[in-house]
């Protein structure tokens, strides 16, 4: 029952928001994606930091050794431990992912609601930029940059990712955005005196929540494939270690066609395993965001 | 006295297409409207599809600005009202959707429909005299205001949902209500109730009412005044009572006698005539509108656009028939 | 009135949801007569349209038969095995089906839609020359022979519904269910449509089911009217009667709420909202609303049956 | 649009290498002189400044530029010099045209052939073990990198496993133009072309199947039912063509992204196409190659997507309405 003192609108802003909250964390899917993410980041920064190895600094320990006690994935033909590299490479990697796509992400969603907003000439010339960003084969430009740039810094690497992943996530979003312009909710907004911005936060953005933190978590895991794959050909950061880089390494030493597999296939896995539960995560609200799935209450 | 509000000649032109290649539809031509500011109306602004009416109530709210002719509110041109005088504006003239699940957001409960208003057009003190305000508002379209508020969207049908609608309108106390197809997504046996609350809202709380639908037959029930379009312009306006008994525009005609009656001894006589082919673009017609679909289109009608010519008191129609 | 062509007994169309299913259609009886226009009037979520995709067992999941035999010239369609059932589809019960806006293949050419059908029932040759016959066909619609190779985004709406209806009419069945033929189409189109409908049929010597949720259409054109609430039929009688003398409370109140040209002024509405499908009412499912209730319109579910030749009706009140 | 993109990319092309600070000649020498290779000093340098109009002003140097380009002059490469760039990569252009595009072609078609039957099982609610595998299988490719597939195939299969040929594009010892060496040629092929194939067929899998379903409940399918017609019919005109034609826009999109992910795959395999000639000019600091590399891509790419651009409207009739 209504009591006065309890107004209903206060409490619907809080309940709309534990609502919100209630609905994600109870979606298995996002909580096991985001489970699996954090135990790994966990795992890779405290084996890290038990682990007594330099992970960057070369003949640290005895050259190319097998697995073993001491070294449980051995070590490379520089002498440095391997599982140092691997867990001090997942994080890093893991950082440099989320920068990127969190720059990009900032940069799909304003340039997205700029553009499916106010629309007009503006939204045009912003829609063709995007369209030439998705068409052009990202990794040529990332190539050419990262190789004239030369020193590779990690900040820089995020950046130079995240301007080209930003495209694909900002077209899906303006084409939410505009569908859900037309809708008559937003109509009714501006008859009640929003305007603008407001109407924008308001009506538009809740409504688009759980898709855009699918896109967040598919950016994110686009940003590290392009990361590792940039490594991977030698165009990553320098004088520090990340699983492409491990790889590169691996590479230019021929470690797949030496069966040396405690080198490579370690940060393999651990990539697929971060692909896997960003993708469990972008399904998970994907799920809660796509009204076709959703079950009428 | 004045009008309250006075649309003179008013048209919209959409250009279609990008950046490089302009293409242009005529929504709107020559549109004119006036709402005296001393009695409440309910006029009718009927149309089948593709007439412009909606276009037009999306002119009148603000949502469009009009390619040609002006749209005073109490006087002044409301493309040009600022800060209050807007806020004024806004707040009394204001509208119901056709489909009032589309018009609530599916996120929020009812009562962030019903606080909107009364947050921007600071219609209450406190929470407490805003809380009263809108239960008031809920009781006056038959709701029951605690029950309401903690519902979303989908949980309420689509009468509560265009009651809640009728509801945050009369939060406002509008002068003018545009009304979209209020009633046509609704059941048959639940529309006279949302009619009954507008036809309420005109005769005890000075709101004059543009009822946009294609249905006449509902708009018959509350208004008396009728305008009809086709492809955006007027063909015949006035009484509508006169209209609908003694319609003078062959369109009119048409259309009047194809609405059918419920009741199985008066049924339609003879046969329609329906088109072979799609009607040729609109921009290429230079005379009257309708002068393809006409059985009594003469030479003039292909030549030149009929204007709209005052047959009798409060009865306007454009052909060149009765020119 | 001849004798009947499709009859329906106790069909069963249920939903399946999480919890309990939904009865769409909980135990419809009815016949359609030869070369008769029978009306089937009521509100949405009434089961009108599933009743018509439920009779040539067209429902896909979630919704499924759930009971029930339908008897077309005597034969049980629901003991038919698929490909029989194909043969009976469009050649001898043609259903045009609700929303025929979309319901053209938006990539074929509205010819070859039409001879499609021809072939899948009358073989590789249907006819001397299908060319000419697709023509002749679109012209009793009132199309023009351009028509026959445009796409469907190329007509208008009206004429999309026209299109489909001629390509009913291709194999003359011997009844089409029109599942809301006209309900998106503008005034005056929508009677051209219906009249075309109606004389075609005429020619050909069909049945029509015709279903809509406007009364006042159908009395422009049907011979008898039924009418169903909560899944249920409630009433079929004789158009001219059903107007006269409504029987059933819901036919009384859904006739007295559509307002009229002829009368003006607001109509009656019929207070309270249909009951949830999931658990309808014990008894008549129109007792919560019914003005002339009493105690055993809660308990007892009345029998749908003949009270006087040619009325049907389900209501305690009048048998 | 292509326009755009492609006197972006041009514009990219000069105007990145230009951002570094310094001269451009200079600092080449620098990096060859860090390469152990000499050549000359200081006069070479304003001669090389000459020779390139590094001494003119931007604009004019930019005329030049597009005026080169247009003559289909790249310059020289550096670490191959004195060939030319456009040579450089003729050379290498058909073993990536052919890889890319069996590869693109193979995944589009059998992706969207298998998609559209995983959705086709779904219809009237029926549900197949089999395809939920292939699904959640298509579901896995979809999500990984070519690279690291590629990396694995060679692993398994060319170490362990030794079916297949590591590196290069074709055996040396069989002479050309025989049919062994064409064979010998796909034999090559085979794993690049593999790791490529799987991922995106993954990928066009899940969006046919996605599509599939989404036609299954358009009203012309229930007409078609409604209409008696034989279900591989109603499959084959309705389903799979509805299905098909909105993904050959979506093709052209996704070109940018499988040619990038194809460079990082022939590096892996060391295939001699353009990816692994733009690797040896990464190493090597050979900015000409790598910015005429990065141009050939660019160009390719949006020509490609232009084309298929065009050819769209002729094979669907509702674009030229809407």
């Amino acid at each position: 029952m209504m009591r006065s003192s309890g107004l209903p609108w206060k409490r619907e802003r809080l309940t709309a928001r534990l609502k919100g909250l209630r609905v994600v964390v109870e979606n298995r899917k996002i909580m096991a994606g985001l489970c699996m993410l954090v135990g790994l980041i966990l795992t890779a920064e405290i084996g890290y930091r038990l682990l007594p190895y330099d992970p960057k600094k070369m003949g640290d320990v005895p050259l190319g050794l097998p697995p073993s006690w001491e070294h449980p994935l051995g070590t490379d033909p520089m002498g440095r431990d391997l599982l140092t590299q691997l867990f001090y490479g997942t994080t890093l990697s893991i950082s440099i992912g989320f920068t990127a796509g969190m720059i990009a992400f900032i940069i799909a969603v304003l340039i997205a609601l700029i553009g499916g907003y106010y629309g007009g000439t503006l939204d045009s010339i912003l829609n063709v930029v995007t369209e030439v960003f998705i068409t052009i084969p990202s990794l040529a430009i990332l190539i050419l940059v990262a190789a004239v740039v030369g020193r590779v810094t990690i900040p820089l690497m995020s950046l130079i990712l995240a301007v080209f992943s930003w495209a694909w996530p900002c077209k899906v979003m303006r084409a939410q955005i505009l569908s859900l312009k037309e809708r008559g909710f937003i109509k009714l907004a501006k008859l009640s005196g929003y305007r603008g911005i407001e109407i924008v936060i308001r009506e538009i953005m809740p409504n688009m929540l759980p898709f855009l933190g699918a896109y967040f978590a598919i950016v994110v895991s686009w940003a590290m494939i392009a990361e590792a794959g940039l490594e991977l050909i030698g165009l990553g950061p320098q004088y520090t270690i990340t699983l492409g880089i491990m790889l590169n390494w691996a590479m230019v030493h021929a470690a797949f066609t030496r069966g040396l597999v405690n080198w490579w296939i370690p940060p393999v896995i651990v990539l697929i395993y971060v692909f896997l539960s960003l993708f469990i995560v972008s399904m998970g609200l994907d799920e809660i965001g796509n009204p076709r799935l959703k079950v009428k209450g | 006295m004045g009008n309250l509000l006075e649309v003179s000649n008013l048209g919209k032109i959409f250009s279609l297409g990008g950046l490089i290649s302009k293409n242009s539809v005529t929504a709107v031509e020559d549109f004119s409207l006036e709402i005296p500011e001393d009695r409440q109306v309910i006029i009718t602004l009927a149309g089948e599809s593709g007439s412009g009416k909606s276009t037009i109530a999306n002119l009148l709210l603000g949502f469009i600005k009009p390619t040609s002719g002006r749209i005073l509110y109490r006087g002044k041109d409301v493309w040009k009202l600022k800060g209050a005088e807007w806020k004024r504006y806004r707040r009394e003239l204001q509208a119901v959707f056709q489909d009032p699940y589309e018009s609530l957001n599916p996120f929020y409960k009812m009562s962030h429909v019903m606080m909107g208003p009364i947050k921007k057009f600071k219609l209450s003190k406190s929470e407490s005299e805003a809380y009263k305000l809108a239960s008031e508002a809920l009781l006056e379209v038959d709701l029951n205001p605690e029950e309401v508020f903690s519902k979303y969207p989908h949980q309420l049908s689509g009468g509560q949902r265009q009651r809640v609608m009728l509801a945050r309108v009369f939060l406002t106390r509008p002068k003018i209500l545009v009304a979209d197809e209020p009633v046509s997504m609704l059941d048959v046996s639940l529309r006279a109730d949302i009619l009954k609350i507008i036809q309420n809202l005109e005769a005890k709380h000075d709101m004059s009412c543009l009822y946009i639908t294609h249905d006449l037959s509902n708009a018959f029930c509350i208004s008396n005044e009728i305008i009809i379009l086709y492809l955006g312009s007027v063909m015949e306006q006035g009484n509508f009572g006169a209209v609908i008994k003694n319609s003078k525009h062959p369109y009119v005609k048409m259309l009047v006698s194809s609405i059918p009656i419920p009741n199985p001894r008066s049924r339609w006589e003879g046969r329609v005539k329906l088109q072979e082919v799609e009607t040729a673009r609109l921009e290429t017609i230079v005379g009257c509108k309708f002068c393809n679909r006409c059985p009594e289109a003469m030479a003039v009608c292909r030549e030149k656009r009929p204007p709209l010519l005052d047959l009798e008191e409060n009865h306007k129609v454009a052909c060149h028939l009765y020119a | 009135m001849g004798p009947p062509l499709l009859e329906i007994e106790n069909l069963k169309v249920y939903y399946e949801t999480r919890t309990v299913p939904v009865r769409a259609v909980d135990g419809v009886s009815f016949a359609v007569r030869e070369k008769e226009i029978l009306g089937l009037a009521g509100e949405s979520g009434c089961g009108k349209s599933t009743l018509a995709v439920g009779l040539l067992k067209l429902v896909s999941p979630p919704s499924y038969i759930a009971g029930g035999k339908v008897f077309y010239r005597g034969k049980d369609l629901f003991a038919m095995n698929d490909e029989e059932l194909r043969r009976i589809r469009w050649k001898h019960i043609a259903l045009l089906p609700q929303s025929a806006m979309n319901a053209l293949n938006p990539v074929m050419k509205v010819y070859d839609q039409i001879k499609d059908a021809m072939e899948a029932h009358d073989g590789k040759n249907p006819g001397a020359d299908p060319k000419n016959y697709v023509l002749t066909l679109l012209k009793s619609v009132a199309l023009s022979s351009r028509v026959s190779g445009a796409h469907a985004c190329e007509l208008s709406g009206g004429m999309r519904q026209r299109a489909i209806i001629s390509m009913a009419m291709a194999l003359k069945p011997e009844l089409i269910v029109a599942d809301e033929p006209t309900s998106a189409l503008d005034v005056v189109v929508q009677r051209g449509v219906l009249e075309l409908l109606v004389d075609l049929r005429e020619k050909a010597g069909s049945s029509l089911l015709l279903i809509s949720h406007d009364i006042a259409i159908l009395s422009e054109v049907v011979d008898r009217l039924a009418i169903m609430y909560a899944g249920k039929m409630v009433e079929i009688q004789d158009v001219y009667d059903i107007f006269d003398e409504p029987l059933h409370p819901y036919t009384q109140g859904l006739i007295s709420s559509v307002p009229s040209l002829e009368k003006g002024g607001i109509p009656r509405s019929i207070p309270g909202l249909p009951p949830d499908l999931r658990q309808p009412p014990l008894g008549c499912r129109f007792y919560p609303r019914c003005p002339n209730a009493s105690e055993i319109c809660r308990r007892e579910d009345p029998e749908f049956k003949e009270v006087e030749p040619g009325k049907f009706v389900a209501c305690h009140m009048n048998s | 649009m292509y326009a755009l993109a492609l006197s972006m990319a041009i514009t990219i092309n000069f105007v990145v290498p230009r951002l570094i600070p310094g001269n451009p000649v200079q600092t080449k020498l620098m990096q060859l002189y860090r390469l152990g290779i000499r050549l000359g000093g200081e006069e070479f340098v304003e001669k090389y400044s000459r020779l390139f109009s590094l001494d003119q002003p931007m604009h004019i140097q930019f005329i030049n530029y597009i005026t080169m380009l247009s003559q289909g002059n790249l310059g020289f490469s550096i670490s191959f010099f004195p060939a030319t760039v456009q040579g450089l990569i003729i050379t290498r252009l058909p073993w990536t045209l052919g890889l890319l595009g069996a590869a693109v072609v193979v995944s589009f078609l059998g992706g969207l052939l298998l998609g559209a039957f995983m959705g086709w099982t779904k219809r009237e609610g029926k549900r197949s073990r089999l395809t939920s595998i292939v699904f959640g299988a298509s579901l896995f490719l979809s999500q990984m990198p070519y690279y690291l597939l590629g990396m694995m195939f060679v692993y398994l299969l060319t170490y362990l496993l030794p079916l297949f040929p590591y590196g290069g594009g074709v055996d040396i010892t069989v002479s050309p133009g025989t049919i062994d060496y064409v064979v010998s040629i796909l034999y090559h092929a085979t794993l690049p072309a593999l790791s490529i194939v799987l991922v995106s067929l993954g990928a066009w899998a899940v969006e046919a199947r996605g599509l599939m379903v989404s036609v299954l409940g358009e009203d012309y399918l229930f007409l078609a039912k409604a209409k008696g017609l034989r279900e591989r019919y109603v499959f084959r005109q309705y389903a799979l063509k509805n299905t098909l034609l909105p993904t050959i826009t979506d093709l052209a999109l996704s070109l940018g992204a499988v040619t990038s992910g194809s460079i990082i795959t022939e590096i892996v395999f060391t295939y001699p196409g353009i990816g692994s000639l733009l690797f040896n000019a990464v190493q090597s600091l050979d900015y000409p190659l790598i910015q005429g590399i990065t141009l050939i891509i660019i160009f390719g790419v949006t020509t490609s997507a232009l084309l298929i651009d065009l050819i769209y409207p002729f094979l669907d009739p509702r674009v030229g309405e809407k």
